[in-house]
């Protein structure tokens, strides 16, 4: 559900810029917490590489095939670092695979990034209020997906009239993709719980 | 007579980008046979074995399993006939838990529930890792991934075994029990055997016939007769075991034997019959020929000349 | 799933393959930012024309090209239908009681012939230099660093993390896995896209273990041996007129 | 009297979730020497060499190099005394090209850029990939790869270069090619190897002295007294040389020498001398202790009662 470029109007896209701008400054001080960013530097990019390379899987649904968004999971999974990982993969497939484009980069990441932040504080908060982790997984992968098309149909809506109704069917196009990514959320959160614990933004010792 | 397990006629494969990968493989593989297919890295060999089982399909028809074109096998069929274990283990186990991995293939199958965990009952006791059905797979040790990898394709319990470099990166005692165990799956459960493998030390213990692959076949025959040809090996970057060099050797300090030795294990034999026949003693000198011959044989096998 | 490609035909010999990565960068971008902007068909039109004039002289392959464009068309020519349905104003006309309007299918229009310009001269631009001196470039127009370096450890990696997620699909595969959209088949995605991101997490820690014994300091520099000549400034100059051009038009139009 | 190299006293280093790595480590390593660091998976081998160049930093200055503590040495003067080249070498080729890899250590220590240039010209000539600065490592084979990762430690130019298993997973040429390079850096740049190896057939041609690493440091020696020792080998899940075994094997058919050879070179030349040196022959017989010796032998060698 990326944005190609050429289809928003100039305040849009600057806004989104500006938002991004503003989320990467923040994201990136705030990831330099307890240990330097040039440290996870490393890390962070390939793990960037693999969730790049997750959402290159193609599920078929119904008569058509979509490719996974994992947007919640990165969330889940890399914190506020998620904000500058999903830019990176997002500039990446815009530059190599023509998902999206570059001037939208700004409105396509606060569209996939801001719902990720969002996972990660609900996941976190689900966690002390003793939700499963498969459960509250699924959540976020749901959550993470709604949210994305509700900021997508905004910024829709926001550059002209015209795209009230290509928002609703955007809307309804993605029912089928929020429950798959749910699905696949839970799935690898129950796996990462279980195989790399300390991947996810929890402390499971007691729980183990 | 024995059936014909494995049949392939003039198979080409080229990859995407044009890249030629097999050209002309003809192969025959008896029920029950232990093969082994040797040829550097980029010869082949993994495109060889999807193929075996199918999941790179072939259009002309000329992979046939058991006397059936394996194209025209349903998925079950395929998985049932041919097993495949690759290399790496990482690649292989991605479930949760150990049952899970060794039960992905009865599910594929659509075996019932009782039908798969007898096969992953029966398939962990066979590579010694019972007790481990719910370990997380990708926190054994490299010898244990190795076997569950193995258990993971026992499962299916397939007529034919193809396994990639089983022994690479083992430890000693790992390598050696993993080699018992794929001869004991060929003896007993009359199995078919066939591995890949780049150590050639261990090639002799796992292989009656070795085919010698480098995109095209470009050799084939029992073990003493391929490391005999000093020519095919420096051409395909191969080397000859160890224990075959050191006799080949000894030969030109005057050591008759009837066919050279591959391991230690057949070294002992020859050496006892060898100086058994010949009167309980034989003699190595140095002859006329033998540092002449001894230069041309280090020589052929240095390979930093090839 | 494919290997990114995007500077397969980065050898060839063109102009545009040899202008300077920089100015390069510096002015398709400001082409880009100016052509999605035009609000006239006409306009638009120009600029498309002008972008697939820049693609001639690059002399990079039509179906490169094509194959790339068209994920872009699903995107935008939905709206092509959409948009003149459901847009009020003048009808154009009416099938079935359903009419289209005259002002949805001009903006649709706009849309798609913007999106493709811009499309284009992203793949020119792109198609024409090795992605690694793109990403060099970045770093000597001193984008910011953290980005740039992540951009390029990921590029790296995606090469690896393809052939270790094309090994799982094989052995699941010869394990006889039909990837079906019903809960088995996610849950065996799920598991997978799990194992991709725990090999990626180790590799990441051994990647940093090996970048520190070679003394990384979070700054890795890298060669660039860019210079500009005179041709570069020129282009330059045509293409940052270019792009101020297509709006002054607009406005005293 | 030549430098003591490398000197560790003492170390013990536990991960963070409480597993013990290395216990009570004693080394000393002279300028110059050529060391094998062999033992099983998860002996502690890439814990001991992330030590070796400050990777991991001891608190209690235990780990010295050429008589300093590493823990008070600047990153430059660390990655300049010793380099490591890790396993798999798509872990350290991290860079966009082959040029940026082996620059990538000059630049880290300040170099300017004339030097910078000098080295990775002059590393990647040492391995043989003059020509490959621009490639990108995605499309480089296997072994191109290895001999990359090595250049980019070469660049350095460490005066102690640790290799953890150089050879593994190389075809035959590969790794003549490799240990080659290995030694001539060793005899006539005088860099001090130390390498971690599974391949025990070729630990005698990178090594003159071993340590047998299992958490502690269970032995040191030259290679053919640690491989004289079967319980040694045994209790550390450890193979001896086929070359090796197998002249056990002769010496049990009345062959003596004065040290067994661990590789088709020396033994060679151990034959050559023996026989020159008995009055041009020597005899092979079986007697009396010859089945029963052979018996104990075998048994000792076989890894599956281990």
């Amino acid at each position: 559900m990326h944005i190609s470029d050429g289809v928003l109007s100039l305040p849009v896209v600057a806004a989104g810029w500006i938002i991004t701008v503003a989320l990467l400054v923040i994201t990136l001080r705030w990831g330099e917490r307890d240990k330097s960013i040039a440290e996870q530097i490393p890390k962070l990019s390939i793990m960037t590489g693999a969730f790049f390379v997750a959402s290159l899987i193609h599920v078929s649904v119904g008569p058509t095939s979509v490719h996974l968004i994992l947007n919640g999971l990165l969330g889940v999974v890399l914190g506020v670092l998620s904000y500058p990982a999903m830019f990176i993969g997002l500039t990446l497939q815009a530059l190599l695979f023509q998902h999206g484009g570059l001037t939208v980069l700004g409105v396509n990441t606060m569209i996939m990034g801001v719902p990720g932040l969002i996972s990660y504080a609900v996941f976190k908060t689900g966690y002390k209020r003793n939700i499963s982790l498969t459960a509250l997984g699924a959540l976020c992968g749901a959550l993470a997906t709604v949210l994305a098309v509700i900021l997508l149909a905004v910024v829709l809506v926001t550059t002209g009239e015209e795209f009230v109704a290509v928002a609703k069917l955007a809307a309804v196009a993605h029912v089928p993709i929020m429950i798959v990514e749910a699905i696949v959320t839970g799935f690898v959160v129950a796996y990462l719980a279980k195989v790399k614990p300390e991947l996810l933004p929890v402390d499971l010792g007691d729980k183990r | 007579m024995t059936k014909e397990a494995v049949s392939i006629r003039d198979l080409n494969y080229s990859y995407p980008d044009g890249t030629v990968a097999l050209e002309d493989i003809n192969i025959t593989i008896e029920e029950g046979e232990r093969i082994a297919i040797i040829g550097q890295n980029g010869a082949g060999k993994t495109t060889l074995f999807l193929h075996l089982n199918g999941t790179i399909k072939s259009c002309d028809n000329n992979v046939v399993i058991f006397g059936k074109d394996i194209g025209q096998m349903k998925s079950k069929e395929r998985i049932e006939k041919v097993g495949v274990v690759f290399q790496d283990p990482d690649d292989q186990l991605f479930m949760p838990t150990i049952f899970d991995d060794v039960a992905f293939g009865p599910i594929n199958m659509g075996l019932d529930e009782d039908e798969v965990e007898r096969r992953v009952r029966s398939a962990l006791a066979t590579v010694g890792l019972t007790g481990f059905e719910d370990r997380v797979p990708h926190h054994l040790s490299y010898g244990q991934k190795k076997r569950a990898a193995l258990a993971a394709v026992l499962s299916m319990e397939p007529r034919i075994l193809v396994l990639d470099e089983p022994t690479a990166n083992l430890d000693p005692m790992n390598r050696a029990s993993l080699i018992e165990l794929i001869n004991d799956l060929n003896r007993d459960k009359g199995i078919t055997t066939i591995v890949a493998m780049h150590d050639v030390n261990a090639v002799s213990q796992l292989a009656d016939r070795i085919y010698v692959l480098n995109k095209r076949m470009v050799a084939e025959g029992p073990p003493t007769e391929i490391f005999m040809d000093f020519d095919l090996l420096r051409e395909n970057n191969l080397d000859a075991p160890d224990v075959f060099k050191l006799f080949s050797v000894l030969s030109c300090f005057g050591f008759n034997c009837e066919s050279l030795p591959l391991s230690i294990n057949e070294a002992v034999e020859v050496l006892t019959k060898t100086i058994e026949g010949d009167e309980k003693h034989v003699h190595l000198h140095i002859h006329e020929h033998t540092h002449e011959d001894l230069e041309v044989l280090m020589h052929r096998y240095d390979h930093h000349h090839g | 799933m494919d290997y990114p490609e995007i500077d397969r035909y980065a050898s060839l010999d063109s102009p545009i393959h040899r202008f300077d990565p920089r100015a390069k960068i510096i002015t398709f971008v400001l082409l880009l930012i100016s052509f999605v902007f035009v609000q006239k068909i006409s306009v638009a039109f120009l600029a498309l024309l002008f972008s697939l004039l820049l693609l001639l002289v690059s002399k990079l392959p039509i179906r490169f090209i094509l194959k790339r464009v068209q994920i872009v068309l699903i995107f935008v020519l939905p709206l092509l239908i959409i948009m003149p349905l459901t847009v009020k104003g003048t009808e154009l006309f009416s099938v079935f009681g359903i009419s289209a309007t005259r002002e949805g299918l001009w903006y649709a229009s706009l849309i798609v012939i913007r999106s493709m310009a811009a499309v284009i001269l992203i793949l020119t631009m792109l198609g024409s230099m090795r992605f690694d001196t793109t990403i060099k470039a970045l770093y000597t127009l001193k984008a910011p660093k953290t980005l740039v370096q992540m951009l390029m450890f990921t590029y790296r990696y995606i090469f690896v993390i393809i052939d270790e997620f094309l090994s799982m699909w094989r052995a699941m595969s010869a394990k006889g896995f039909n990837p079906r959209t019903n809960m088995y088949g996610l849950s065996v995605m799920g598991n997978m896209v799990g194992m991709l991101i725990v090999k990626s997490y180790e590799r990441g820690e051994r990647v940093y273990q090996a970048m520190i014994s070679r003394g990384y300091t979070g700054n890795p520099k890298t060669r660039t041996a860019f210079a500009m000549r005179r041709t570069d400034y020129v282009l330059s100059a045509i293409f940052v007129g270019i792009a101020i051009l297509v709006h002054i038009n607009t406005v005293m139009m």
